[in-house]
């Protein structure tokens, strides 16, 4: 942000530099949380729900706006005019104001999460610490919303979520550690910068452990996130709508505001930490920053927002585990895990100072095999299904086949 | 657990995670199968028109070629049908003054046509009978007494009912229990 | 302890843990994956399950007393809401018990339709059945493919008799309609197109991780339990109990077919759990697709049904009918006094002896495993409460 | 485990051979052999004994009637006496018989059998519920498909169904009324 505002300043400036740092930050937040992050939670409902619509061979929302792309609008005025329902036998200051502590929780990570280039809102230098520490105001939103619906149902499901962060926080910590050490920073700038363009020189394939981080940091993240397989605060068929149970209206909807927009902040950490942020190949960097910062932005999306699908794909593709199993996987495969990556990761640094070029172009060449591998498993659903021409499609705004049999 | 059984899980856990996410992968790329009832239907195509003959929708009656024998008031087993029907030396046979169907009670289970002799009473393909009030769905069919229907020997020779009565022939064919079906005793 | 005013009295179990207080939670009537509307009364110390009191009748519809009302040809409409699931296998048990009393023989090639109709409702209410199950434990995409294919088959049914779910296909005697020109081809080909979606189906859910942890070891039912509870069909033969009403106590064409038994193996765990259930289930859909496409190999040409009185009047006795419905052996006992009016008529349905085991499974299980033991056991309220 | 020799095909007894059986264990208590096919042979059994008879069919091992299939309760005004009809079966042997108890229809007491299957439990809390029959020794005799305060037995043939309950009507007249 500085940088950004140094450059369009200059060297001359009739303001003092802190009033430029500060009115640059007011508004550039305000563009973020208005023109970006509530907009990309809402638009992430509607891809959500195309996406599990053609899992599910349905179709999903298509009536609001070209290929129904308004729907998010339309359930937020929706949302926006319903009656917000305060139950009678509710802890009434806390009910209302959990879902804020939620939104702010989720909102005040962007405050240190980059959006490619020079695009941040505050460079913290203890950046990624500060987005892991503020995303855990969640579970206290969550667990005000519990307990105070006065419902059996919300309350288990906050003490869930309760538990389920808190124990998941440990290894995303973790898992964070290996990288923090290679970069030798927390601030999420400097994290990028220590990596590459290439994808080989992304941290992800920078050694065996990192790699192995990078899953376990995804799946934490998740699980973090309340979402499935780890969806159990909410847990429809368990809980009724766990801690939710009982909001109505726009209450209800920031929750879920919350939780779509937590799966960008979850691409956006991941791009950030394994994935090389937006850097570009090259000499683009160095490029005029109309045009570069533009491109870097568009990497550092697209880069995050396939994440986003990833996790709306596992979503629609698995069950939901059970909550001892939760504290299991979380305790007795992630931690320890995670403590080997952290070692591996400190004793390759040791090992090799400089990384070993060859792990990392071998570890890329495995990704790729493996995503090869996977097409062809595909490939092979499709031809078991022994489908006809006319029932595939590659278009994703695809509609229905004609009705009826055959 | 030992290491193995250790390792095993997590392995066991990645493939059939993989595996499902292949599967619903190949869904990405496979249209649709939703109709869009009621109004995203290609053109020209009703849902109506699609059903089966057989389906068992809104009953519907033809008077022209009731014969008012009161099979179906009989057969139904929740009693929705109600005919009225009396001698009338002067109109020359059975009149109709009533022929009401309460089809809020009507469970469509179609005992009433398959005794019918002529296919009068029968189902239609229809199926939108919502309405605001339950009086409005028993439906009446006589609006001023009617003659009942006499079948004539050597065919039907009416232009107007001839073509109800080939309709309700038809039907009676594809829901006649059997050939020799169920009679009477 | 501490601060005056401020102490705490803590209460401690026997074994020296904490005391803590039992949580009543009233699960259902109106409950996200109670199956229709039944209500367990559970009593919790934190997510595990001291017990969990199943409350039944909130869809009683006296379906029994409403048989000693409207006749007997009447009340073959009403079977088909007896289990509305699967309510081939109900009008057919009705059709076997007015048949034995009045010694009907029913021509073969009705026998053929009943069994052809029966397996696809069959398939039909194991399809609802694993993929509500898949849902219940937090999947949802293979509910909805399930339910693609059980649309099909609903096409298919409605062809054949009018109707969707409430088929009221068969007569005394035989059933109402011969299969419809062109049927045929269209069974073979949906049949063909959905055997291997079984299997896409098991690769998506089946032996997912996550779902047969979840299933795996889960609410054991022993044979011996299975049998004293009177658990029938999936969920006896989870149990290991190679037991088929239609193998073992034949009826209709059922010896004439070739088919399997499938039996819980007990693959992810201990014999009779939550997996072994669901998997019988999933393999059952492939051997009724076997017995459909023995039966219109083999469908000889000739009348559907027999000659019935239309006011049937069996003569007075009583008989005990058990067929095996989709969730297994169902038992009509029905008692005719000689007129046209059935005496009494009681139905034994198989959710009936499925929930009452629920009370003694829950004990030590978690919430989450209530869910799973509900959608194992195939639970569906119209049945229970008929 | 299941164990094949316990679930099995054993020695299936026709219905003269279990008749005999348990007339010979138990004398008088037992009627005569009626029914004419495999599904509805039966005997009448006193209602003082229907448990002990109940317990013998089931350990005995020729009869090993392993499991209740149905149990369920007719009621005959003219005779008097409300049937209880008990459908036994035997996934050992595979064979089927019905024993069936004559309870007085003015006070309907039957002891229960959910002692020796736990099936019986609810099929009997169902006879009570529908029919009225009271169970001696049942551990948990309560109305099961009515609701508590339900007055009157559905399934007597001259129940005659109130006309609100709790000031709901029952009924709802006919939209076909002339």
């Amino acid at each position: 942000m500085q940088q950004l505002v140094d450059s369009l300043l200059g060297p001359q400036a009739s303001v003092p530099v802190w009033v430029a740092y500060f009115g640059a930050m007011l508004a550039f937040g305000g563009l973020v949380v208005f023109g970006f992050v509530l907009p990309i939670a809402g638009i992430t409902t509607w891809v959500e729900r195309r996406v599990m619509g053609r899992i599910q061979s349905r179709i999903g929302p298509n009536r609001v706006g070209p290929a129904g792309f308004l729907q998010w609008l339309a359930d937020g005025i929706k949302n926006m005019l319903k009656e917000d329902i305060v139950p009678i036998a509710a802890d009434a200051p806390l009910f209302k104001l959990a879902p804020y502590v939620v939104m702010t929780g989720f909102i005040a990570a962007f405050v240190a999460i980059p959006f490619g280039g020079p695009l941040i809102i505050a460079d913290l230098n203890v950046g990624i610490l500060y987005v892991t520490a503020v995303t855990s105001l969640v579970v206290v939103g969550i667990l005000m919303a519990g307990w105070s619906s006065n419902n059996k149902w919300s309350l288990l499901g906050g003490i869930r979520s309760a538990a389920q962060i808190v124990s998941y926080e440990i290894p995303a910590g973790l898992s964070i550690f290996p990288i923090v050490m290679l970069a030798g920073a927390l601030s999420m700038q400097q994290i990028i910068k220590a990596q590459g363009a290439a994808p080989w020189h992304w941290f992800v394939f920078e050694n065996p452990f990192t790699f192995l981080a990078f899953f376990i940091f995804f799946v934490a993240a998740l699980a973090e996130g309340n979402r499935t397989p780890f969806d159990l605060p909410e847990a429809e068929s368990e809980l009724v709508m766990g801690f939710a149970t009982e909001y109505s209206g726009m209450r209800n909807l920031l929750f879920f505001m919350a939780e779509w927009g937590n799966l960008y902040v979850i691409g956006a950490i991941v791009t950030t930490l394994f994935l090389g942020g937006g850097r570009l190949p090259g000499g683009l960097e160095n490029a005029p920053a109309i045009v570069s910062i533009p491109l870097q932005f568009a990497v550092f999306f697209l880069k995050s927002y396939f994440w986003v699908l990833v996790a709306i794909w596992l979503r629609w593709t698995l069950p939901r585990i059970r909550v001892d199993q939760m504290m299991i996987m979380c305790w007795k495969y992630l931690v320890p895990l995670a403590f080997v990556n952290l070692l591996g990761t400190a004793a390759w640094m040791v090992v090799f100072p400089s990384g070993l070029e060859a792990m990392r172009i071998a570890l890329f060449a495995l990704a790729v095999v493996l995503g090869i591998a996977f097409l062809i498993r595909v490939r092979y659903h499709l031809r078991r299904a022994g489908l006809r021409r006319d029932e595939l499609s590659f278009n994703p705004l695809a509609g229905a086949r004609v009705p009826g049999l055959g | 657990m030992g290491l193995g059984a250790y390792l095993r899980n997590i392995k066991d856990a990645a493939v059939t995670i993989a595996e499902g996410l292949a599967v619903t992968a190949s869904h990405l790329v496979r249209k649709p199968y939703t109709v869009q009832y009621p109004d995203r239907l290609p053109d020209g195509v009703r849902v109506q028109d699609t059903l089966p003959f057989r389906y068992r929708g809104i009953l519907e009656v033809d008077l022209e070629i009731c014969t008012a024998c009161l099979a179906c008031e009989r057969a139904c087993p929740i009693d929705c049908i109600v005919i009225d029907a009396e001698k009338d030396k002067a109109a020359g046979g059975l009149v109709m003054t009533r022929f009401d169907i309460d089809m809020a009670k009507c469970m469509y289970c179609g005992l009433c046509s398959e005794p019918c002799p002529t296919g009068a009473i029968h189902h239609t393909p229809e199926f939108e009978g919502a309405d605001y009030s339950l009086e409005s769905l028993v439906r009446k069919f006589v609006k001023a007494p009617v003659l009942a229907y006499k079948p004539k020997k050597g065919g039907e020779t009416d232009p107007e009912i001839a073509p109800v009565l080939e309709r309700g022939m038809r039907y009676v064919e594809e829901f006649a229990v059997n050939a020799e079906g169920p009679s009477e005793e | 302890m501490g601060l005056a005013g401020f102490e705490v009295e803590v209460q401690r179990h026997e074994n020296g843990g904490l005391a803590t207080e039992d949580m009543t939670l009233s699960m259902g009537p109106q409950h996200p994956s109670t199956h229709g509307v039944l209500r367990f009364v559970v009593r919790a110390d934190g997510e595990v399950m001291k017990e969990a009191i199943p409350d039944i009748g909130y869809l009683h519809r006296s379906i029994e007393k409403i048989a000693e009302k409207v006749g007997w040809h009447g009340f073959m409409p009403y079977t088909d809401r007896v289990d509305y699931v699967a309510a081939m296998p109900c009008n057919q048990g009705w059709a076997m018990a007015g048949e034995r009393l009045g010694n009907i023989e029913v021509p073969k090639r009705g026998e053929y339709c009943r069994v052809i109709a029966t397996e696809f409702s069959r398939i039909h209410s194991h399809l609802l059945s694993v993929g509500s199950m898949a849902m219940d434990i937090g999947a949802y995409t293979p509910f909805t493919h399930a339910i693609r294919e059980r649309e099909y088959i609903n096409d298919l049914l409605e062809e054949l008799c009018g109707s969707r779910l409430t088929f009221h296909y068969m007569r005394i005697g035989g059933v109402g309609w011969d299969l419809p020109p062109g049927w045929r081809d269209k069974s073979l080909a949906f049949i063909k197109r959905f055997e291997p979606l079984v299997d896409e189906f098991n690769d998506l859910i089946s032996y997912n991780k996550i779902y047969t942890e979840r299933l795996a070891n889960v609410a054991v039912i022993t044979p011996e339990d299975a049998v004293d509870f009177n658990l029938v069909g999936p969920n006896l033969r989870g149990s290991g109990i190679k037991y088929d009403v239609r193998k073992d106590e034949p009826y209709s064409v059922y010896p004439e077919l070739d088919f399997d038994v499938p039996v819980g193996r007990g693959e992810m765990g201990a014999v009779g759990d939550c997996f072994d259930r669901y998997i019988v289930r999933m393999r059952e859909m492939k051997e009724s697709c076997r017995i459909i496409r023995q039966c219109l190999a083999q469908i000889p040409s000739g009348p559907v049904i027999a000659k019935v009185a239309r006011n049937f009047k069996p003569p007075a006795g009583d008989c005990y009918i058990r067929l095996e419905s989709a969730r297994g052996d169902m038992g009509w006992y029905v008692v005719s006094d000689g007129t046209s009016f059935p005496y009494r008529c009681k139905i034994r349905t198989g959710s009936f002896s499925a929930i009452s085991i629920i009370q003694k499974l829950s004990r030590n299980l978690m919430i989450a495993d209530l869910i799973a033991v509900i959608a194992s056991l195939d639970l569906v309220a119209p049945e229970i409460d008929r | 485990m299941a164990r094949p020799e316990r679930f099995g095909r054993g020695s299936r007894l026709n219905a003269n051979e279990i008749h005999a059986r348990l007339r010979a264990r138990f004398g008088d208590a037992i009627g005569d052999l009626a029914g004419a096919r495999r599904d509805n042979f039966c005997a009448t059994v006193a209602p003082a004994s229907i448990a002990d008879v109940c317990r013998f069919a089931k350990d005995d091992p020729e009869l090993a009637f392993d499991c209740l299939s149905n149990l369920s309760g007719v009621d005959y005004p003219k005779r008097g006496v409300i049937e209880i009809v008990y459908n036994l079966y035997s996934y050992r042997h595979r064979h089927l018989f019905a024993l069936k108890v004559g309870a007085p229809r003015d006070n309907p007491v039957v002891p229960t059998v959910s002692c020796v299957w736990a099936h019986a439990d609810w099929q009997e809390r169902e006879a009570f519920d529908l029919l009225g029959v009271t169970f001696t020794d049942h551990p948990d005799l309560r109305r099961i498909l009515m609701p508590e305060d339900w007055p009157g037995h559905p399934l007597r043939k001259d129940f005659v169904e109130p006309e609100e309950y709790h000031g709901i009507s029952t009924s709802r007249e006919s939209l076909l009324k002339a």
